[in-house]
């Protein structure tokens, strides 16, 4: 690995004076799992380090009636493990169980897998799918940027060199709303998506028809993609496997996804339609249960 | 090459001091500095499980730790989890169920398991593969090993009962 | 020759029991001392430079750049070694290398041949900077055309990798046919009449993907000379005499001048008995006077080992209405990597054994292109042959209308049948083995669901004997030293020292068994072609023999009698007690002779070098049931059983975890494993991310059968058990897909993607999927 | 007489041959003798040294000898140019 210094403040204040110093030489550490490795093979070469641990506001996991925050440190499992926040977001347990392997998931961060910027991301679709803001710190305060707007192409992000991921605010669930994430793997675990769907539904009190929904997709384009169209699609629709399929085509025609080691283009646009409507199915499924 | 920093930790419960260059992993600290080098370096980008340690009681691969993360926190890994003249009921099933051929995985897979059956004493079969889906193992085809992660759960819990 | 078997049925007293191994202590407790466990003092640390291209000519290497980074102490190049004194060497599995592609392939000369392939070495303080400065080591390449599919490199006008070569001869020599390939023609009977009696002809191609052996240490080696030009070096091998005799070879020295010290060893199957980083290592040390380690990463390791042949291979195979086979045509490309000597000999030879046909043409090439020198994996070549027959063999039996075991019941050799290559079949249970499959529960149960099904299939290994040496020392308090050179790669020791129990009628807990270095131990072959329990096994079992002579000769000094009428009740009672054969109640225990030694002659061991040649073969069977999902292709496996035919089993549980290892990677082959090289020819997925070996999450429990039909090559019984595991699960996997979908796949791995191609070939392709 | 069992790349020696026979108390004696029907069989079998080509081995009665030409045999011996067999 290349030599680089690295600094663990106890302060955002005194992080965002580090990387402001280092004039885009830095990366900031959270779990680690993407940035050591990326460091080993070269890919990234920050001459500073710093470590996000010890910074109280990113490790800050709180439920309130507006939502959850949870701050870039915070490990998915930590976030996952905490009952309420199991309950209350099945969709973000559903990707943040899927990151890695529990070893991994010890370590590895929401916000990581945000700043990571990968167009494979597990938590990304999700994060989109349920209208995530993530909370920005720089020198000159602090911005919310919609999930959606976050990655910008493979590994990087809208965040200026002396700028933070300080947390992601997603807003409490609605009634008769539910989510889902699922992506397709060739083993049962610890592969990159060829393909990923996040989606969620708001249905009418009936459960008879959507009122709305988000849908957003994994591994199939330079970032992941926010399928805007394929959720509004479903506004009033009646829940059914026809609304279902229409979403689901919707869905595959913004989908351009590469042929590389991990799939094929026809591979990848054939499994982002299955997912998108499997995906709706489960969310259908919570929401009703909701 | 950076300068070296100075780092204090627990380490198998007893206090310990390190010196790492920032780019130094915990794996390497551990093995190549303190020269514990039961945890085992499989693929160091954390998709083998080899190097497995508990950090705070959390399950990581010490290949996506740097050693200076270590300040001041807790580690564990193999050469604090038994003797050959007390052994964890974890390595005393995996002797008696055949759970390991070559060897170089076991170490990665106890701390692991260790961690399961921490969090869950009494896991399914389904439970204890999904949890171990991060250390590979290229010998047993883990059918033995998986026993013996299972074994150990029901002895532990019979011992605490 | 000793025409007689070597076989005395007898009462087991050890052999069949599950103790515990003793060195599995030090595994469970971190203080087993792997290659990467070696730390001395004032070492240095190397590192390669490698090729990022998969064929170029070296056109010059500057090293002054990494020369002058603080820290490093040594850069070398291939120009750093001697010339060779032996361009070929006979290879003890009975083939033979060249010592040039061999040195060459550690450090390339003139041109660099694949992605990874090394050009340079430096070593420095620490491994972090080693690896800054072998970036700082500039390499002008002049970039050539490369291949890396065999169909091209078979072609006329293909990219020609080597002016000339000596041709592979990997177990059978391989005759120089093509500019990048050696053949290899295996024939008898007249395969085009035999055609012409078939009633049911099936003829498909194939391709299988290259696959690594996929163990979980890396290379590492530490090498370190001594002020009389003696080296020492510590590795993880599976062979510390190959290493010993391939280091000569390319550093000009004398055998006796190396010491190989062989570690702990963390897994191989096949891919770890030649040298990569040694030479490197050595001359680094050499050139600093410093002892120098170096190690692989992962990705050096997928990239510049040597993973097993990826294959095209096309399958004509005929039989009578009645399910008779009668004709196969067989055309096998299989790779050989870089440089000659890929497993076609034993792919070739495995392919049809198993099965009577009368009419056969095998026509296989070794076949050279821009990847790495492919090294055996577990039975090399017989995995992927095996998939490619017993698929067409499954298809022939539902044409038949015949159910799949007893259509291969109906064609299975037995012993006294002659194979290909004219040898009969010695003694094994083919017969009782499928009929074994047959009777089982698994084959017969209930599917439980939907895209479902079941497949089997029969395979066959030969399995290695060649040399092995051992001492047994006996010590004062009866105990015993039991020293082999076998590397131990999954409890030999304790296999070993039961047998020397056995033999030796001592109890197991008085063996302490050891693997020790060459400096320590007669030549012993490699830990290879399931040949350690056997083949180390028999020479433990004739110094055994041994050492209860000369016991029965210090009794016989000790009772002032003759040794004539000394008998030793270990093959009778299994326990060594000396008795007078005119006075039955006159007895020594084992450990009263040993107390005794020193007053009759002083201490009793005995060594033994054996080259014991009833190696037996193997067979194995297996039943997989599938789940497949047919809108995304994704294979599950839900159920297998795997049968074997092991002679004896010595330790079943270490049997049933040779079977249950083998068989998941074989599920792995089948399901998930391959090299993916990219446009530029490098590889893309060089980590255990991408290149998926199965986990714990993808297979079920491993069910075992073990059938036990002794081998009459060895005393005991014993045949090896290693590698067949490994062959038939693809085919069983193949054919369970089929059942599950209805689609004969013809491709590993089979993928989702190969699983979801191959619903769309039978169904039709989505419109929206199609790519204009 | 001894059974000899030629293999396929070896059978343009033999007129297509697969098995003939020879007599001789050791294989090195059988090889000669087939040389002089068949020209051009000991060439393939064995090295200008007189040793056993690398690659080349040598069964009698169903097991390898790794004694190759020197292996000793009987009237009725059953005798195959195999390959030395081993593996991963």
């Amino acid at each position: 690995m290349h030599s680089f210094s690295y600094a663990a403040p106890t302060s955002l204040g005194e992080a965002v004076t580090l990387l402001a110093g280092a004039r885009g030489n830095a990366r900031v550490l959270a779990g680690g799992t993407d940035l050591i490795v990326n460091m080993r093979v070269g890919r990234r070469k920050p001459e500073l380090v710093v470590d996000g641990k010890r910074i109280p506001e990113l490790n800050e996991l709180s439920l309130t009636a507006a939502g959850l925050t949870l701050g870039a440190a915070v490990s998915c499992r930590r976030a996952y493990e905490h009952a309420e926040v199991a309950k209350r977001y099945p969709a973000l347990v559903d990707s943040m169980s899927l990151i890695g392997s529990v070893h991994i998931q010890g370590r590895a961060t929401v916000g990581g897998n945000l700043c990571n910027a990968a167009p494979s991301g597990d938590a990304i679709p999700t994060l989109i799918a349920l209208g995530a803001q993530a909370r920005v710190l720089g020198p000159n305060g602090t911005r919310e940027v919609p999930v959606e707007e976050f990655c910008v192409a493979p590994g990087k992000t809208c965040l200026a060199d002396d700028e933070l991921l300080v947390s992601v605010h997603i807003p409490a669930p609605v009634a008769n709303s539910g989510a889902h994430y699922l992506r397709f793997i060739p083993r049962n675990e610890m592969d990159i998506a060829i393909a990923g769907a996040g989606v969620s539904v708001v249905l009418d009190a009936a459960k008879q028809n959507f009122v709305s929904a988000r849908i957003a997709l994994a591994s199939v384009g330079p970032t992941p993609i926010f399928a805007r169209e394929a959720g509004a699609l479903l506004a009033g629709k009646p829940i059914n496997e026809d609304s279902i399929q229409l979403a689901a085509d919707s869905a595959q025609a913004v989908a351009k996804p590469i042929t590389d080691m991990r799939g094929t283009i026809e591979q990848r646009k054939h499994l982002v339609k299955v997912l998108t409507a499997r995906a709706l199915r489960g969310a259908i499924e919570r929401a009703k249960g909701a | 090459m950076a300068k070296k920093t100075h780092v204090e930790t627990t380490l198998n419960g007893e206090p310990r001091e390190f010196l790492a260059e920032p780019r130094q992993s915990l794996l390497e600290s551990l093995r190549d500095v303190m020269f514990l080098t039961g945890t085992k370096e499989g693929c160091n980008d954390g998709n083998c499980g080899a190097c497995s340690v508990l950090l705070d009681g959390v399950l990581v691969n010490s290949c996506c730790v740097l050693g200076v993360e270590a300040q001041g926190r807790s580690i564990e890994t193999v050469e604090g989890l038994g003797t050959a003249d007390n052994l964890h009921p974890l390595q005393q099933a995996f002797l008696e169920e055949t759970g390991m051929q070559c060897g170089i995985c076991t170490p990665g897979f106890l701390m692991a398991a260790k961690a399961l059956l921490q969090k869950n004493p009494n896991p399914s079969e389904d439970e204890a593969r999904l949890w171990l889906a991060g250390n590979l193992c290229r010998c047993t085809g883990y059918d033995k090993l998986i026993r013996a992660v299972l074994k150990a759960g029901q002895v532990m819990a019979k011992e605490a009962a | 020759m000793n025409m007689e078997p070597e076989y005395k049925p007898r009462k087991w007293r050890v052999l069949g029991t599950t103790p515990v191994r003793r060195d599995g202590i030090d595994k469970v407790t971190g203080q087993a001392k792997f290659g990467d466990d070696v730390h001395l003092p004032d070492m240095l640390h190397g590192k390669v430079v490698r090729s990022p291209h998969p064929h170029a000519r070296i056109k010059r290497i500057d090293i002054s750049k990494a020369m002058a980074l603080p820290g490093v102490k040594a850069v070398i190049t291939g120009a750093d070694f001697p010339p060779l004194n032996q361009a070929v060497v006979a290879a003890g599995e009975g083939g033979s290398v060249s010592m040039q592609d061999i040195a060459d392939n550690c450090i390339a000369k003139h041109t660099v041949f694949y992605d990874g392939h090394a050009v340079a070495a430096v070593a420095a303080e620490n491994p972090h900077v080693a690896e800054e400065a072998a970036a700082l080591v500039e390499v002008e390449y002049e970039i050539l055309p490369f291949i890396q599919d065999v169909r091209e490199a078979v072609k006329d006008g293909a990219v020609v990798l080597h002016d000339d070569y000596v041709p592979g001869a990997f177990l059978f020599p391989t005759q120089k046919a093509l500019p990048n390939a050696g053949r290899l023609q295996l024939a008898a009977g007249d395969v085009e009449q035999g055609f012409k009696e078939a009633d049911i002809v099936v003829e498909r191609e194939f391709t299988t993907a290259t696959v690594h052996q996929g163990y979980i240490e890396s290379h590492i080696t530490t090498c370190r000379w001594d002020s009389d030009q003696h080296l020492t070096v510590w590795t993880s091998t599976q062979g510390a005499f190959a290493i010993r005799d391939f280091l000569a070879s390319i550093l000009n020295l004398q055998l006796s001048q190396i010491r190989v010290i062989p570690m702990e060893i963390g897994g191989g199957f096949g891919g770890k008995d030649v040298v990569y980083l040694d030479p490197l290592a050595a001359m680094l040390a050499k050139k600093t006077g410093r002892p120098v380690k170096m190690a692989m990463t992962r990705a050096e390791v997928l990239k510049a080992t040597g993973p097993s042949s990826g294959t095209y291979c096309r399958v004509k195979i005929g039989c009578k209405k009645d399910g008779t086979l009668v004709a196969a045509d067989l055309y096998l490309l299989f790779e050989a990597g870089a440089y000659p000597g890929g497993p076609i000999a034993p792919g070739a030879l495995c392919a049809l054994t198993r099965y009577n046909i009368p009419n056969v043409v095998i026509d296989g090439y070794d076949v050279m292109l821009n990847k790495p020198k492919i090294k055996p994996y577990r039975a090399p070549g017989a995995t992927q042959a095996n998939f490619v027959v017993e698929t067409v063999i499954d298809e022939l039996a539902e044409k038949c209308g015949l159910d799949a075991i007893d259509f291969r019941l109906k064609n299975a050799t037995v012993a006294g049948d002659r194979l290909i290559i004219g040898m009969p079949v010695p003694p094994i249970g083919t017969v009782e083995m499928l009929q074994a499959v047959k009777k089982h529960p698994h084959y017969t149960a209930p599917l439980g669901g939907p895209n479902r099904g079941r497949g089997v299939a029969y395979a066959f290994w030969f399995g290695a004997g060649l040399t092995s040496s051992c001492e047994i020392h006996v010590n004062a308090d009866g105990t015993i030293n039991l020293a082999t050179g076998s590397a131990d790669l999954s409890g030999t020791r304790m296999t070993l020292a039961m047998q020397a129990a056995e033999a030796l009628g001592v109890p197991l807990d008085d063996i302490s068994s050891s693997v020790s270095d060459t400096d320590s131990i007669g030549y012993t072959f490699q830990s290879v072609g399931s040949r350690t329990t056997f083949a180390t096994g028999y020479a433990i079992i004739k110094a055994a023999e041994k050492v209860i002579e000369q016991m029965k000769q210090r009794v016989a000094m000790i009772w002032e009698t003759d040794v004539a009428n000394v008998d030793c009740t270990v093959e009778s009672a299994g326990v060594a007690d000396f008795v007078d054969r005119n006075d039955p109640h006159r007895r020594l225990h084992f450990k009263q002779v040993a107390a005794r030694m020193d007053e009759t002659g002083g201490p009793v061991s005995a060594d033994y070098t054996a080259n014991p040649h009833g190696v037996g073969f193997q067979i194995a069977a297996n039943i997989c049931d599938v789940e497949v999902d047919p809108e995304t292709g994704k294979v599950q496996v839900l159920r297998f059983t795997a049968f074997q035919d092991v002679g004896k089993a010595v330790h079943p549980d270490y049997v049933a975890g040779q079977m249950q290892g083998g068989a998941v990677q074989g599920l792995g082959w089948a399901l998930s494993e391959g090299y993916w090289y990219n446009k530029d020819g490098r590889l893309a997925n060089s980590s255990l991310l991408d290149y998926r070996m199965p986990t714990s999450l993808d297979v079920p429990m491993i069910d075992t059968v073990i059938l036990e039909t002794p081998n009459l090559g060895h005393p005991y019984g014993i045949r090896g058990a290693g590698e067949v595991p490994i062959v038939p699960p693809p085919a069983a996997v193949a054919n369970a897909i089929y059942r599950a979908v209805g689609v004969r796949m013809t491709t590993l791995p089979m993928s989702p993607g190969a699983v979801l191609e191959a619903l769309w070939a039978k169904e039709g392709k989505p419109a929206s999927v199609k790519v204009a | 007489m001894a059974s000899v069992w030629i293999p396929a790349t070896m059978q343009h020696l033999t007129g297509g041959e697969a098995v003939v026979q020879a007599s001789g108390s050791t294989v090195r004696e059988l090889v000669n003798r087939l040389d002089e029907v068949y020209p051009g069989l000991k060439a393939a079998i064995a090295q200008d040294d007189g040793r056993l080509r690398p690659g080349v081995a040598v069964a009698v009665d169903g097991y390898i000898t790794s004694l190759g030409l020197f292996q000793r045999i009987a009237e009725r011996s059953d005798v195959q140019f195999v390959p030395a067999i081993g593996g991963g």
